[in-house]
């Protein structure tokens, strides 16, 4: 461990002391690698550092935009160079540390931030510098309302992901005949959870669902049990959850002990789509739903996805999440436009990035293909919903891409 | 001036202070004294307003003032030093003294010119530019009565200001008392040194137990059996070090 | 039915808080400095029971006393190394001290044991308690029981051994005890093992539901803070009351309320107890 | 030269080095990082009126510094009001809300008052994360696009935020060279060193607190406004925490509590290891940069509890100390 942990320092201390080579193509990416969040940008920074390495090496098997070109053709094979940045979950500091990418780093592109309102600071900073900010894994439905012209997100909003599990429900409904009335949400009182928690609501009433709790609790607490109470009492069918890794850890135990069965869980990724979840919560963790962004089982569907999953895992140990496949493809985005735009010149990875034209089949991600509209939202994302199966995430919607059925309603917890 | 009715002060059940009555009058100086735990210092503290009577009342100049907070009796005029020194360790002597002072001068240059006079007057003025936390003991008290006295009070309640003295400094302190007498102010003085207490004093107030047992001048109460009884037949004989 | 089982479980937390808060008010007691890095004692307790059940398969439960002892020699070297130094400081570097312990520890936890969250699974604790209609987790119900045990024990310590009534004289009057015999810089080690252990222990009690990461301490220390205050600082009886109270106020607060608010209603109580008892509720005026 | 003397000309470079810097250094991460010191510092010496002088450790300061920011974005967004008003209406708005806090919480006194300001904070931050008029837990964000003087807001260049920043840094220090100056300073002083003596001398604790929380608390505001001018976004998390309460006092402590300079001082000092712990080990995602930071805090705490200028005083005893009324170290 503190072997690798002394080469990646070494690495990072001799990267941040040369400057780079004329031929280098350095973009600067911000991920939370202190703090709460610290284990997420891990497995973030891994993600964008794989697909930059696959970049500039030769290893062409994984049939991906730009890998194994050895760098970037359109600028005579110069190599993608990644300075990393921590913003320790802080706006302010997401802020300079752009600021720092941008004037001391003279990056060409920023990638980041994880954290919705870091995102927003720091993208602030590249629209000031007129430099292309790509945002990989925040879905704040505002990001891309701020008429931002250097902004460019690859990864779908909450407002879709919110769509997609009503689309869902209407699916259960239609293709099985499985009713659900009473909807419940439970979601953290944090931007992330409060924004995803008034759009659950609109939607459910929209959809003519009846919401009968909306409980928004404190993040991190020691308990959750008034909020789990609560949750019985107003015996609700479906239960909305938007919770990080330790609530969403805290609340199943406590679901558990306090026995507490709704007919279905429909989680909002975040902290039961990270790779610890299951690892933590063995069996208990079974047929909770999620929405996702990917899932290992679609390499069923498209090989690349367990191609480049391989790689990931040969080196980290663990397989992608929804996370690091969006770190990883953003990554990927990035890459392709500036080697479009053939120059580190802002304009030109601009003007590339709006011109960006991914399909279907060039990415590791379920999306119709990656091109950005006027407000630099991509708008060929989409999200699916998986479902823990035998301890595996699990494609249960759209229909198309699933591979397997749902489980519903949730078995006893007892006997599982 | 000062008028002192029927005071109680009690603690939870215990009595400190039971129906204590005497009065000061204008450049008085009045000696406090009693056995220890006799409720010398609770008299003080009703006195300056740092603990509200039970029952009872204090009059100044016929005003009643019981239960005053102690910043409203200072501004009434009746300013107080403490047994333990209470001085303002971060501040230098000059500044000591110009926190008193500015009770009644806001201004910083009219507060040092007042200060400095006042230095002047308890003999402190050499030591003005030093860090009041170099000060010997005795300098201390005599800071905290310099401090006092820059309120510009009518009456100055003096808590032991000469235990632990040496026997030069009792009589400086002495000194000291008197030409405050001279100035027109009221001292009520507590007080274990009989040999400083009784010269000045114009009259004796004696505390047992809380209560007055003898009230008259130095020479009738020094005659008075019950209070040799009480008190002084141990101590005058043993005056402090 | 729903409330009842609801107090019960904020009685169950709140002696787990208890816990974490007698350490906490027996080193201010001592000492009179409130520790900031107390939660990361909890954390390191949550830690070495999850590293002995990960590398030996050893249950937190039965690795209970090591854990104690571990954190006692933590608690006990750290007054040694660092707290020791400033003991006679002005209250604002202790606490600044304290803040920046807190902030070392977690980096440590996470240089040397990554950010990940870790929990052990398959413990003998697993399960439910249920009777009357009413059903608990076996591993918080045996939780609270060993906060209550070992709260018991501090408090029977302090009160029945000679050890801990000098520890207790020491608290009351440091000069005194000096001229008792009583070595100060000994009781004050041993008031920084005590509280440190309370915190391990609480921690290794946490470890079988909680998940444990670096940052796992800060849930804890509000919550901690509110009691020693609550409480009376130093008075351990009073922390443990005060746990009890604050835990059910929180559980059963956040159920009838609203749970976004249920932080503000414990503060608030807390406000309110120290504005017209600044003592607290069995604190020493 | 007497060191009250070599003080000031210490100070008189200081500023005309703060003056010049942008100037000189064209990099904008530097330019960046000077201006977070001159935020920082502006926090602590607003801070250090109520911590350092009155003696009344506040860890709820956030309160106040949110309060501006909130106040300030609140008036430009719903009406169009500049923050250069804004500015003063928080700070107004925080000193009515610091006496109202206040009032009771002097009540308190030690540890038990720095725990319930901690309290405070924590019950402000939760209800402005409730209160959908205050945005809620997502915020308040100041748009991009309306730049120039009247806005407050600047694109690339940094001078104007550096300017600002010094300046209300100038403004705070001037507030607090007034305040040591007059009889509130001397009062606060005695409050802080004998409570009981300076009543008998006829100083009201509860009057000079409240003007210590009042004055600090709308200092701090101002800085409050600033921030949300130059971050353009403000939530619960990043103006009202605890951690950044703690910050306030943290350079103060660091400087030298209760005097002119510390606090400046002490956040050049925290900036840097802030600065430098994350750019030479953030990167690595292993907490390093929390390892080298909380090592140096505890080393610093541990072996100069009375901060930069606690150590001058020793080094450099005053040689004949003059009556000038140089507030003392850090007690």
């Amino acid at each position: 461990m503190s072997t690798t942990f002394r080469a990646s320092l070494l690495a990072a201390l001799l990267g941040a002391a040369l400057p780079a080579t004329a031929e280098d193509v350095t973009i600067g990416v911000i991920y939370p690698l202190t703090g709460a969040a610290a284990s997420t940008g891990l497995e973030l920074k891994n993600a964008a550092q794989l697909a930059a390495d696959l970049i500039n090496g030769t290893e062409k098997s994984l049939a991906l935009p730009m890998v194994g070109g050895g760098g970037l053709p359109g600028l005579k094979g110069a190599k993608l160079k990644l300075v990393f940045a921590d913003h320790q979950g802080n706006p302010q500091v997401g802020a300079s540390e752009a600021e720092r990418l941008i004037t001391q780093e003279k990056v060409a592109a920023i990638q980041g931030c994880y954290f919705s309102s870091v995102t927003q600071t720091a993208s602030q900073t590249a629209e000031r510098y007129g430099v292309p900010f790509l945002n990989d894994s925040s879905s704040s439905v505002g990001l891309t309302q701020r008429g931002f012209k250097w902004f460019f997100r690859t990864t779908p909003n909450d407002e879709l992901f919110v769509q997609n599990a009503f689309e869902f429900l209407k699916d259960l409904e239609k293709r099985k005949g499985i009713k659900v009335k009473r909807i419940a949400i439970l979601a953290e009182n944090t931007e992330f959870g409060t924004g995803a928690a008034r759009l659950q609501e609109k939607y459910a009433k929209e959809n003519g669902y009846e919401v009968v709790e909306k409980i928004l609790y404190p993040p991190k607490g020691t308990q959750l049990t008034s909020e789990v109470q609560k949750l019985k009492a107003a015996k609700p069918d479906v239960v909305f959850q938007s919770s990080y890794l330790s609530d969403a850890i805290l609340s199943m135990r406590t679901y558990k002990d306090l026995g507490f069965l709704p007919t279905a869980l429909l989680a909002n990724d975040a902290g039961f789509n990270d790779s610890e979840f299951l690892k933590t919560m063995g069996k208990d963790g079974n047929y909770v739903i999620s929405r996702e962004v990917w899932a290992l089982d679609l390499a069923a569907l498209k090989p690349v996805i367990g191609k480049a999953n391989d790689l990931y895992k040969a080196r980290h140990g663990v397989n992608f999440n929804g996370n690091s496949a969006r770190a990883f493809t953003g990554m990927i985005a990035l890459a392709e436009a500036i080697n479009r735009a053939g120059s580190t010149a802002p304009e030109a990875i601009q003007a590339a990035l709006k011109a960006t034209n991914l399909s279907a089949d060039q990415l590791i991600m379920p999306w119709g293909g990656i091109q950005y509209d006027e407000n630099g939202q991509n708008r060929k994302g989409a999200g699916i919903i998986v479902q823990v199966q035998d301890g595996k995430y699990v494609t249960v919607w759209p229909a198309a891409a699933g591979t397997k059925d749902v489980v519903w309603p949730l078995p006893a917890w007892e006997g599982r | 001036m000062l008028s002192v009715e029927r005071l109680t002060k009690r603690f939870g059940g215990l009595a400190a202070n039971e129906d204590v009555s005497f009065e000061v009058g204008r450049g008085e100086i009045i000696g406090l004294i009693g056995p220890n735990g006799a409720g010398k210092t609770t008299v003080f503290n009703s006195l300056a307003g740092f603990f509200p009577p039970s029952s009872g009342q204090i009059r100044l100049d016929g005003q009643p003032v019981a239960g005053l907070p102690p910043e409203r009796m200072a501004a009434l005029g009746v300013a107080r030093t403490f047994q333990i020194v209470r001085i303002f360790k971060s501040m230098t002597v000059l500044e000591n003294v110009m926190v008193g002072a500015m009770l009644h001068h806001r201004a910083v240059p009219a507060a040092i010119g007042k200060a400095r006079e006042a230095l002047r007057f308890t003999g402190l003025d050499r030591r003005a530019g030093d860090p009041a936390s170099q000060l010997t003991v005795a300098e201390q008290k005599r800071l905290e009565v310099t401090r006092a006295l820059a309120c510009e009070p009518r009456l100055l309640l003096l808590d032991e200001t000469m235990a632990g003295l040496t026997q030069n400094e009792v009589q400086e302190a002495v000194e000291l008392v008197k030409r405050i007498q001279a100035r027109g102010i009221a001292c009520v003085v507590v007080e274990h040194v009989m040999e400083g207490i009784m010269p000045i004093a114009d009259r004796m107030v004696v505390l047992e137990r809380g209560r007055v047992i003898a009230n008259g001048p130095p020479r009738a109460i020094a005659e008075d059996p019950v209070v040799v009884a009480a008190y002084l037949g141990e101590e005058y004989r043993a005056p402090g070090p | 039915m729903l409330l009842l089982q609801t107090i019960l479980s904020g009685v169950l937390i709140g002696l787990v808080y208890a816990l974490v808060a007698v350490g906490l008010t027996l080193i201010f007691g001592v000492m009179d400095i409130v520790n900031f890095a107390h939660g990361e004692f909890l954390m390191l307790g949550m830690y070495a029971s999850f590293w002995g059940f990960a590398l030996w398969k050893l249950d937190p439960l039965f690795t209970l006393p090591l854990t104690a002892l571990l954190l006692f020699g933590v608690g006990a070297a750290l007054y040694r190394v660092v707290i020791r130094r400033i003991t006679d400081a002005p209250m604002l570097s202790q606490i600044f001290t304290t803040f920046g312990l807190m902030i070392l520890f977690r980096g440590l936890a996470q240089y040397f044991w990554s950010p990940d969250f870790r929990s052990v699974e398959g413990s003998v604790l697993t399960g439910k308690v249920a009777f009357a209609g009413l059903q608990f987790g076996l591993p918080q119900v045996v939780a609270a029981l060993g906060a209550v045990a070992t709260s018991g024990a501090v408090w029977w310590f302090l009160r029945s051994t000679r050890l801990g009534a000098a520890l207790e004289a020491t608290a009351a009057d440091k000069e005194a005890a000096a001229l008792m015999g009583i070595d100060a810089q000994k009781m004050f080690a041993l008031a920084w093992g005590l509280g440190a252990a309370c915190a391990g222990v609480a921690g290794a009690l946490l470890s079988t539901t909680f998940p444990i990461f670096p940052e796992v301490g800060a849930s804890f220390i509000l919550f901690a803070f509110v009691l020693v205050a609550l409480g009376g600082f130093g008075s351990v009886a009073g922390a443990f009351w005060a746990g009890i109270l604050v835990g059910v106020v929180e559980v059963v607060g956040g159920f009838l309320w609203d749970p976004a608010y249920k932080l503000v209603l414990v503060l608030s109580l807390y406000l309110l107890v120290v504005w017209l008892r600044p003592q607290g509720l069995m604190g020493k005026a | 030269m007497s060191r009250a003397a070599a003080g000031r000309a210490v100070g008189l470079a200081a500023l005309v080095l703060a003056a010049v810097f942008p100037l000189v250094v064209r990099s904008a991460t530097w330019q960046n990082t000077v201006i977070l010191m001159l935020m920082v510092a502006q926090l602590g010496v607003a801070w250090n009126i109520l911590g350092g002088y009155a003696g009344q450790v506040s860890l709820g300061h956030a309160v106040f510094f949110g309060t501006g920011a909130y106040v300030s974005t609140l008036l430009a967004l719903r009406f169009g009001i500049t923050p250069w008003v804004g500015m003063f209406a928080g700070a107004g708005v925080s000193a009515a809300l610091a006496v109202v806090i206040g009032w009771p919480c002097f009540r308190l006194k030690g540890h038990y008052f720095a725990m319930a300001t901690i309290a405070v904070g924590e019950i402000v931050q939760a209800v402005v994360n409730g209160w959908e008029l205050l945005g809620g837990a997502v915020g308040l964000s100041l748009p991009l696009q309306n730049t120039g003087f009247w806005f407050m807001v600047f694109n690339r260049s940094k001078l104007p935020y550096h300017y600002i920043a010094l300046g209300l840094l100038l403004f705070t220090l001037g507030v607090n060279w007034l305040v040591t100056r007059s009889h509130v300073g001397y009062y606060l002083r005695a409050i802080k060193d004998e409570p009981d003596a300076a009543r008998s001398l006829g100083v009201s604790l509860t009057r000079y607190k409240l003007y210590a929380i009042a004055l600090s608390s709308g200092l701090a505001a101002m800085g409050g406004t600033l921030y949300a001018q130059k971050e353009l976004l403000i939530d619960p998390g990043s103006t009202l925490s605890t951690s950044l309460s703690i910050k306030m006092s943290l350079v103060a402590i660091m400087g030298g509590v209760g005097t002119l300079a510390g606090p400046v001082i002490g956040a050049v000092l925290l900036t840097t290891i802030e600065e430098a712990s994350r750019l030479g080990f953030g990167g690595t995602g292993r907490g390093t940069d929390m390892v080298v930071y909380g090592l140096l805090i505890v080393v610093i705490a541990v072996y100069q509890p009375a901060g930069v200028l606690g150590w001058v005083k020793q080094r450099f005893p005053p040689k004949a100390a003059p009556a000038a009324p140089g507030p003392g170290g850090a007690r």
